[in-house]
């Protein structure tokens, strides 16, 4: 099974050379073939994956730039291969929502090295080849909304490039000065390091502020999140569904991964500040959401509220002041880990769903529709499906992450958690609405002529909508990838 | 008694070669050879001619009519009229016609379609000549036929015969691909090349009863039918006479040609349906063995020619019936239909082969051709496509 | 093997060669090009490797010679023009063919007649494609396949 | 009497030469085809005639590398071919002396 | 101690959940199949409840549990379970039963709707849930039933889309019960932190169970209070009522299933059901949680008493009543009268759901009219409704002796009156009863009394469908009191576990002569106020309201809910809203112009760069370039493009190798 991660990553990376070469102006079949591939190789790691060990596994260690200590060093642990596991479906998820004429060949192959940038980037254990991916994964973003994009494509392409090219900068710069201090990438190593102070004094602080920067644009998290709207916004359905999907959670992963393990004594001094800024993201959010009109930039608000919500569970656990609390620990972990994945589903597809009403309409505005329940009752089932999932109905995938997260948080940090509980309110608010003047009241002139759910609609959504209901109802399958991994980084946090 | 009668040929050419004794080898070897041309050419010459009389009298009792019955008793001497006609009329050659090439090609048509000739078993220890590829040489000599053509309908400088040679040759090639790949799971699972071998496969009866030629497993039937379609494209007969189709195009590439060039466009083309046929037989139909054990005493060659003229009589009975298909339809068949099933023999073929041979292999077989059989004519929309066609600027 | 076989096949072949590359037919040239095919197949016989010489058969005079007379009629416009004959390839052949000659010669150590040899069955043909060069046979069925989609866009249609 | 190794291998020169002759003096593009064609078919003879009068081998090498040179030149001559057509469908021509896009 | 029964006691929701499911993928067309369906799977979880009900009759005090994972996190198990014990079979029998009676009413009530099928599938979702939530075993469950039960409620209200105030509706219940969910999710947060489970009962270790309820100590009063939230918030208790009154713009039947029988009585089930958590550390039976119970209970019994007297469509009237009604449940409960709460509520389910099906078949007969001022004179025209109605109507009046309200009103006031800390309550609930029976009186003469008026001439009676319902339920009204009798009160005993005797004396108690002049005097003031209620008198128009004319400010007042709706609209919604649109407006201008005036900053100094480069690098370069390419042109005069000439080239090469080697050799 050695090489199966290369595989992974660099599938995708052959995939976008077809696609350049593929005759046809539609690159679409050839991509997916390429994510299929990938993605039965993603389930081949999963199938081998061994759920009881908490360590790397699959490890690929090769020397890479043996002077500054790059490695080419891939493998996996659970969180990894959940988001492994994500990237792979969301990918083609989005692939099958961008619609056909707008997306030549260049599109697919831009995606689809965004895809191997992606993979690399949840694998790699390696800072250099880590930074590599995470960059990687960059361009071809700000591509896919600079050439693809919709109205304002430029000023949110560059203000996306700049913000997280500005983050990315910050924080090379704070793995440089850990470098120098501590001579080594691996995350590993630089974990063991973090226990008991990575670094003295006001370099630890810089270091931290950078890192800290870099990743929190990324996420985003308050107020480093004004990009966000633009660019999801302005973006093509599919590239928004992978910037929801996948690229927000690389933010996550890189908290999770490099922040907490690194810095666990700066985040315990300044917990209160990052558990106020995680409040901030999960209250405004939805209140700004509530005031869009711009269904896309609406979804867009919801998600920062959604990430909100990891940034509380994570900030929680790496600030307890509590000592052993590992249950509550393991529960705002798991819910992170959850949150991530549900989120990451149900975000894209309520893009998809706003793609396909901006499709029918060529507006995407809450008020330019009304009335669709009549005209198109599947759309409006399906996309309701969605939209409760994402507001945390139980029995729809979203709750089970809110509830541990919430669960978790609150033993930790009461306060905060009950603050945060009205960005549920709000969220709530903002999907009804939405509902209500998406859906009902007479039908609204303009929308009476859209076909209902085509049957290519329904292939795709038909499977999204039973995963969210599977892990609703049964979300065991999700847990045993990460559970040992929660309880290995629980110990490393308490 | 009846081994005697079964190898009285091989007996009588041994005798005649005994009485060269004393010669050196390649003389006799050399004779030999000369025998065993004059015996096929004597013998496929007759056929020839008798067939064609045959012909015109079944397609005439088809169309009930009478058919050839002036020349000799029920217009036996028919093709001997015929034959005196051909030689004793005028030679014509267009005057901007490539003489050579012109000239060459029947020529080289009918003796392509004699070699292929030699290859073939008809009987016990009756296969004129041995070769160890002898399948392969059957095809190579084959495919020289296109070239021939090809020349005819170039050298006559005509554009009927050089569109009739295009059609000609664009559906050879096209059927000679399903026609090769058919012989193909035969010669995997005898793993030979050689006729003599395939049919010594083909010999024995199981439980006694049912011969085991390779027409009775699945992928054989299939792989003979698709054989047996791809020999009628070969040989350029009804329903896939495009090329020469008169309604269209004259008379393809022949139709600069008369007299004797014609006769032996004719015979050439005559010869090469013997030819498929032989092999067919030898392929598929268990070659000279009987189809019982009880009438193993009727001599072999005897079953050999009597399985020829029932494929022969199968082909002028498809003639009278059928109609001519479209070329697109044609081309579509081939490379749509005719080459995926081929491919799906030899598949079924390996998994009859390995499920052991024996009832389960047939029925995996049988599945494996079934299912592909579905899955291609859902796919191809046979229905829909083969359709009468609804004339849509015709009102 | 028999020298008077072997000449006789050795002229055919090169009369059939020179002839394709002379002819000013263009037509003519092809058929003699398969000709000399034909010859060269015999002389394969006459090497004892018979289905290495069928094969050739088949490929060259079923396959190539059809390909190029195909592509003969189909540039025909181009072709019926005389173009005359380039004489500054002539003194390079002849010595190139010279040259290699004068070396063959010269070399003493291949002034062997043929051992004896067990005829080559086809079936160790088979055997050796399916167990030894089974690799090389993929790869050749690859570069068969990509060639055959390769002619195959090259001459589609060019869309104006 | 038997020919040696060398007649076949002055055969096969020859041949060779008359390929590059068709191959260098002909002005139409399917010659340099056809003369390709002989070169490697002369190839062939040589790789067979040196199996033939070489040690015995198992598996037989010149055979089989022959075999795959034939597959090669039937993809050679259809891409060639191919873009012999092409070449005519562009530029209404096929003679290679007007072919010089490439000229420095 | 287990049993079969909990074993398989989820096939009672997975009963009409599955014919949900299957109804949902049925075509529009099939509303014959689809209406089948519904009603098989309410019959099955029906005949399911009886036989389950029937197991609880043999122990007293029974209760069985069935635990389970649901799924594993970290090191630890979060475990659901299912319950079954007297107080969730009661209600899934009265769930079952009076599901089954609305199913049928509404094959009638709905036959012409276009979305009939996706109708039932809603109801049947319902059902399922209301069924799941009754016998759940953990908070979390009981929170996911509930949940789904508003999201049931919310799309039934919303069931009539093209209306935009049916949608309003739907938004408005979803999101106010929401608020109190919210309290609710945090209690059951805070709970799980501190007891580590949420099972009520499980084998001791559950947290309704004395070790589960240690833990808690002093946070008790607040889980409590943040669980009742949710209960305010489901139960349209004061001040989160106003959905409720709303919610009439879904189907009648809908409304009498959800809003009247079955999901707004899930809050007092809810507070019971976890009642231990209330009671706990008792003064007197007085807990800070308890008493803010009486308090709320009381403020909404009394108010919506008073403001269904001035409403003017049939349904808000039995909405606002409902509201009332279930006050005084929350005011039993929190008085400790547990079980005369749940009795209450029990036959509350009944007789309510009696009165909104009369009304739902009034509406139907008038042909869609709601405005009980243009009826009138049904009594002839609609004689099963009337009486029916009529039965309905005594029963929540609290009429002594014959109606199941009746009884269990007495045994309310009976608990309320000897609650320690003040008598205030009982006292004011004595008002809301006057109240009801005036309320009452008043709609039943403007509906069945006088002549008819307005549309209410062309009335018809209702088809079987909608009748047979009806007059289940009234009969359901009339001997489900056989249960309740101080005589003979087997339900009370099956309720609390303790032995039951029969005593015939115990019937005529005090308290209810007390009742009785309440309840007659309500009557008659009602009676003797809407004598000439739909006709004009003296200088009274007819459409306006005695009372009205009477008092016009004070009216208006109650009309319209004595004007919270507005008042929440001046300042919590458009708090809200003002601070969504300031959120946006600091997302869009001022963090933006921060990250815009660093852009600007950095744009500067891409200039300064610029410059640089153009004047100093990009000259080298150029001239490098010139240099190169002259070398280039020169070499490429080789290249003549000939094929030929390339080719005679490697054959001269070739013969040149050949003329080294040789000269090597």
């Amino acid at each position: 099974m050695v090489g199966l991660i290369t595989a992974i990553i660099f599938i995708p990376l052959v995939g976008a050379l077809a696609v350049c070469a593929w005759p046809q102006r539609n690159g679409r079949p050839i991509a997916l073939m390429f994510n299929a591939i990938s993605a039965v190789c993603a389930l081949v790691l999963w199938r081998n994956f061994d759920p009881t060990s908490s360590g790397l596994q699959f490890v690929e260690r090769h020397a890479w730039i043996p002077a500054i200590g790059a490695e080419y060093l891939l493998g996996v642990d659970g969180l990894s291969l959940l988001l492994v596991l994500l990237t792979s479906t969301i990918v083609p998820f989005a692939l099958l929502a961008q619609p056909v004429p707008g997306a030549g060949r260049a599109f697919y192959a831009t995606m689809l090295i965004m895809q191997s940038a992606l993979y690399g980037t949840f694998t790699a254990q390696n800072f250099i080849l880590w930074f590599l991916f995470y960059e990687m994964s960059l361009l071809p973003a700000f591509l896919l909304i600079k050439i693809w994009g919709g109205e304002n494509r430029d000023r949110a392409a560059t203000k996306f490039f700049l913000y997280t090219f500005l983050g990315s900068v910050a924080m090379l710069l704070s793995f440089l000065g850990i470098y120098f201090a501590k001579g080594t990438f691996d995350f590993a190593a630089l974990a063991a390091f973090g226990k008991n102070g990575l670094l003295t004094g006001k370099l630890a602080w810089l270091a931290f502020a950078g890192i800290f920067v870099g990743l929190a644009v990324k996420v985003p998290l308050f107020p480093f999140h004004t990009w966000l709207p633009d660019a999801y916004q302005t973006a093509p359905t599919g590239v928004s569904m992978v910037l929801t999907g996948v690229l927000s959670k690389m933010g996550v992963y890189g908290f999770v991964r490099l922040l907490l393990p690194l810095f666990p004594n700066e985040i315990k001094i300044i917990g209160p500040w990052l558990l106020g800024l995680a409040i901030c993201s999960i209250v405004f959010a939805p209140l700004a959401a509530w005031a869009q009109r711009d269904l896309k930039r609406m979804i867009a608000y919801l998600s920062i509220n959604h990430l909100g919500y990891c940034m509380l569970a994570l900030f929680a656990v790496a600030a307890s002041p509590v000592v052993g609390a590992t249950i509550d620990m393991q529960a705002a972990l798991s819910g992170v880990f959850m949150q991530i994945f549900n989120h990451g589903i149900t975000a894209a597809t309520l893009f998809y769903f706003a793609g396909l009403l901006e499709r029918r309409r060529g507006l995407r505005g809450i008020d330019d529709f009304g009335g669709l329940m009549q005209r198109t009752p599947l759309l409006c089932g399906w996309m309701s499906v969605a939209m409760f999932s994402s507001l945390g109905l139980p029995g729809l995938n979203g709750f089970i992450g809110e509830f541990l997260i919430f669960k978790g948080s609150f033993a930790i940090a009461a306060a905060f958690t009950a603050i945060a509980v009205i960005g549920l309110l709000v969220t709530a608010i903002v999907f009804v609405r939405a509902m209500q003047s998406l859906f009902s009241g007479p039908l609204a002139e303009s929308c009476s002529g859209f076909p209902d759910l085509l049957r290519s609609e329904k292939l795709v959504i038909v499977p999204v909508t039973l995963l969210m209901f599977a892990i609703g109802i049964a979300p065991q399958f999700i847990f045993n990838i990460f559970n040992a991994t929660v309880v290995q980084m629980a110990r490393l946090f308490g | 008694m009846s081994k005697s009668i079964d190898q009285i040929f091989v007996n009588a050419k041994q005798w005649l070669l005994t009485c060269l004794g004393g010669s050196p080898t390649w003389v006799i070897q050399v004779v030999s050879s000369l025998v065993n041309i004059f015996a096929l050419l004597a013998v496929f010459l007759t056929l020839f001619a008798l067939i064609s009389v045959l012909e015109r009298k079944i397609l005439a009792r088809i169309q009930n009519r009478y058919g050839p019955n002036r020349v000799g008793p029920f217009g036996l001497f028919q093709p001997i009229a015929d034959g005196i006609k051909m030689l004793i009329k005028e030679d014509i050659v267009p005057a901007r016609a490539d003489k050579i090439v012109h000239f060459l090609a029947p020529i080289l048509i009918a003796a392509a379609a004699i070699l292929a000739l030699g290859v073939i078993p008809y009987g016990r220890k009756m296969t004129p000549f041995t070769i160890d590829g002898g399948i392969l040489f059957f095809f190579a000599v084959g495919s020289t036929t296109e070239l021939a053509v090809f020349m005819a309908g170039w050298g006559s400088n005509n554009k009927f015969s050089m569109l009739g040679a295009m059609r000609a040759i664009a559906q050879m090639i096209s059927y000679e691909l399903p026609l090769i790949l058919t012989a193909l799971p035969v010669v995997m699972v005898v793993s030979s090349l050689t006729p003599d071998r395939i049919v010594a496969a083909q010999a024995g009866y199981t439980f006694g009863l049912v011969p085991r030629w390779f027409v009775f497993t699945p992928w054989g039937a299939a792989a003979f039918i698709l054989f047996f379609i791809s020999g009628l494209v070969e040989s350029n007969r009804t329903p896939f006479d495009v090329p020469e189709g008169e309604s269209e195009i004259v008379a393809g590439h022949m139709t600069e040609y008369s007299g004797f060039k014609y006769a032996t466009f004719f015979m050439a083309e005559y010869i090469g349906m013997f030819a498929i046929s032989g092999l067919g037989v030898t392929l598929f139909l268990g070659g000279w063995h009987a189809p019982a054990r009880a009438l193993e005493f009727v001599p072999s060659y005897v079953w050999f020619f009597a399985k020829l003229s029932t494929l022969l009589f199968v082909y002028i009975w498809v003639r009278g019936t059928l109609p001519r298909t479209r070329v697109d339809q044609m081309m579509n068949f081939a490379w749509k239909f005719m080459l995926p099933m081929a491919f799906t023999c030899i598949l079924a073929a390996a998994v009859w082969h390995y499920a052991g041979r024996g009832l389960r292999g047939w029925l995996w077989s049988l599945l494996v051709i079934a299912i592909v059989y579905t899955a291609l004519s859902t796919l191809l929309d046979t229905r829909r496509k083969f359709a009468p066609r609804v004339y849509r600027f015709a009102e | 093997m028999n020298s008077g076989a072997f000449i006789l096949i050795a002229i055919f072949t090169l009369a059939a060669a020179l002839a394709a590359a002379t002819l000013r037919k263009l037509m003519h040239a092809a058929l003699s090009f398969a000709l000399a095919f034909v010859g060269l197949a015999s002389s394969f016989f006459l090497l004892g490797a018979e289905f290495v010489g069928l094969a050739l058969v088949f490929v060259y005079i079923g396959a190539v010679a059809v390909l190029i007379v195909f592509t003969i009629l189909l540039t025909r416009r181009d072709v019926e023009k005389d173009r005359g004959f380039n004489w500054g390839g002539v003194p390079i052949a002849v010595a190139v063919f010279g040259g290699l000659t004068w070396s063959i010669l010269k070399t003493q150590s291949i002034a062997i007649v043929a051992p004896r040899m067990p005829a080559l069955t086809v079936k160790q043909i088979g055997a050796a494609l399916m167990t030894s060069y089974v690799w090389p046979l993929q790869c050749v069925g690859l570069l068969l396949t990509a060639a055959l989609i390769g002619a195959l866009i090259l001459v589609i249609e060019e869309k104006r | 009497m038997t020919p040696t190794l060398q007649a076949f291998l002055i055969v096969s020169t020859a041949l060779f030469s008359i390929g590059l002759l068709a191959a260098l003096s002909r002005r139409h593009a399917i010659f340099i085809l056809i003369g390709i064609e002989m070169m490697l078919a002369a190839a062939n003879l040589n790789f067979i005639a040196f199996w033939r009068f070489g040690p015995h081998h198992q598996p037989p090498i010149g055979v089989m590398i022959a075999l795959f040179s034939i597959a090669i030149a039937a993809a050679e001559a259809a891409v060639g071919l191919a873009m012999v057509i092409a070449v005519y469908r562009h530029y209404r021509t096929t003679n290679v002396d007007q072919l010089d896009q490439l000229r420095g | 101690m287990n049993s079969w029964i909990v074993t398989y006691l989820w096939f009672v929701p997975a009963a009409p959940f599955v014919a949900s499911l299957i109804i949902l993928t049925l075509s529009n067309a099939r509303r014959r199949s689809a209406a089948a369906l519904a009603i098989a799977g309410q019959i099955a979880a029906l005949a399911m409840s009886i036989l389950a009900f029937g197991q609880t009759l043999q122990t007293p005090g029974f209760r069985v549990v069935q635990n389970f994972t649901w799924f594993t996190f970290g090191e630890q198990a979060l475990r659901l379970g299912f319950v079954f014990d007297p107080l969730g079979a009661a209600m899934l029998l009265m769930v079952a039963l009076a599901g089954l009676c609305i199913f049928v009413f509404s094959v009638g009530y709905m036959a012409e709707d276009k979305n009939f099928t996706r109708f039932f599938a809603y109801l049947s979702f319902f059902s399922g849930a209301m069924l799941g939530l009754v016998i759940a075993n953990s908070l979390l469950l009981l929170f996911i039933f509930w949940e789904l039960v508003g999201l049931a409620s919310y799309l039934l209200i919303g069931f009539w889309i093209e209306r935009p105030r049916a949608a309003e509706a739907a938004k408005k219940a979803f999101i106010t019960t929401r608020i109190g969910d919210m309290g609710f999710f945090l209690g059951i947060l805070w709970l799980y932190g501190r007891s580590g489970t949420l099972l009520f009962y499980d084998r001791g270790n559950g947290c309704l169970e004395s070790a589960g309820l240690a833990m808690l100590g002093a946070s008790a009063t607040f889980i409590a209070l943040l669980i009742f939230c949710g209960a305010v918030g489901k139960s349209g208790q004061f001040p989160l009522h106003v959905w409720l009154p709303d919610a009439m713009e879904g189907p009648t039947p809908v409304s009498a299933l959800i809003h009247a029988a079955t999901m707004v009585a899930a809050g007092v089930f809810l507070v019971a059901r976890v009642y231990p958590l209330f009671s706990l550390g008792p003064i007197n039976g007085v807990t800070p949680s308890l008493t803010v119970v009486v308090w709320i209970g009381v403020t909404t019994a009394l108010m919506a008493a008073l403001i269904a007297i001035a409403q003017a469509d049939i349904k808000r009237v039995l909405a606002y009543s409902t509201v009332s009604q279930l006050g005084l449940m929350m005011v039993s409960l929190g008085v400790g009268g547990v079980a005369a709460g749940i009795m209450h509520l029990l036959a509350h389910g009944f007789f309510k759901a009696l009165l909104f099906l009369g009304a739902g078949s009034v509406i139907h007969g008038c042909h869609g009219e709601q405005d009980i001022r243009k009826m009138g004179g049904l009594r002839r025209l609609m004689p099963v409704t009337f009486f029916t109605y009529a039965v309905g109507m005594m029963a929540l009046s609290g009429v002594p002796f014959f109606f199941s309200g009746g009884w269990t009103k007495e045994e309310i006031l009976h608990a309320t009156a000897s609650w320690a800390p003040s008598h205030a309550p009982y006292y004011l609930i004595l008002a809301g009863v006057v109240l009801t029976a005036l309320y009452m009186t008043r709609q039943v003469i403007y509906v069945f009394f006088g002549n008819p008026r307005a549309t209410a001439e062309h009335a018809h009676e209702s088809p079987r469908a909608m009748t047979m319902p009806l007059i289940v339920l009234a009969l359901c009204a009339i001997f489900f009191s056989v249960v309740l009798t101080p005589a003979w009160p087997w339900l009370h005993g099956y309720l609390t576990g303790e032995p039951v005797h029969f005593e015939i004396a115990r019937l005529i108690q005090p308290m209810l002569f007390v009742s009785l002049v309440l309840v007659g005097g309500g009557v008659a003031a009602g009676i003797w106020i809407y004598r000439k209620a739909g006709a004009p008198e003296r200088d009274r128009p007819a459409e306006i309201d005695p009372l009205e004319y009477a008092q016009p400010a004070l009216f208006r007042f109650l009309a319209n809910g004595m004007w919270i709706d507005e008042l929440y609209d001046r300042t919590v919604i458009a708090f809200s809203w003002a601070s969504a649109r300031l959120s946006d407006w600091m997302d869009r201008y001022f963090w933006d112009g921060l990250v815009r005036g660093f852009g600007a900053i950095a744009q500067l100094f891409g200039i300064f760069t610029t410059s640089v480069g153009e004047r100093g690098i990009n000259a080298g370069v150029d001239e490098t370039t010139v240099g190169t390419r002259g070398l280039g042109r020169l070499i490429s005069a080789a290249h003549s493009g000939q094929i030929q000439t390339y080719l005679g080239a490697v054959a001269i090469g070739m013969l040149a190798l050949l003329l080294l080697y040789a000269w090597l050799a």
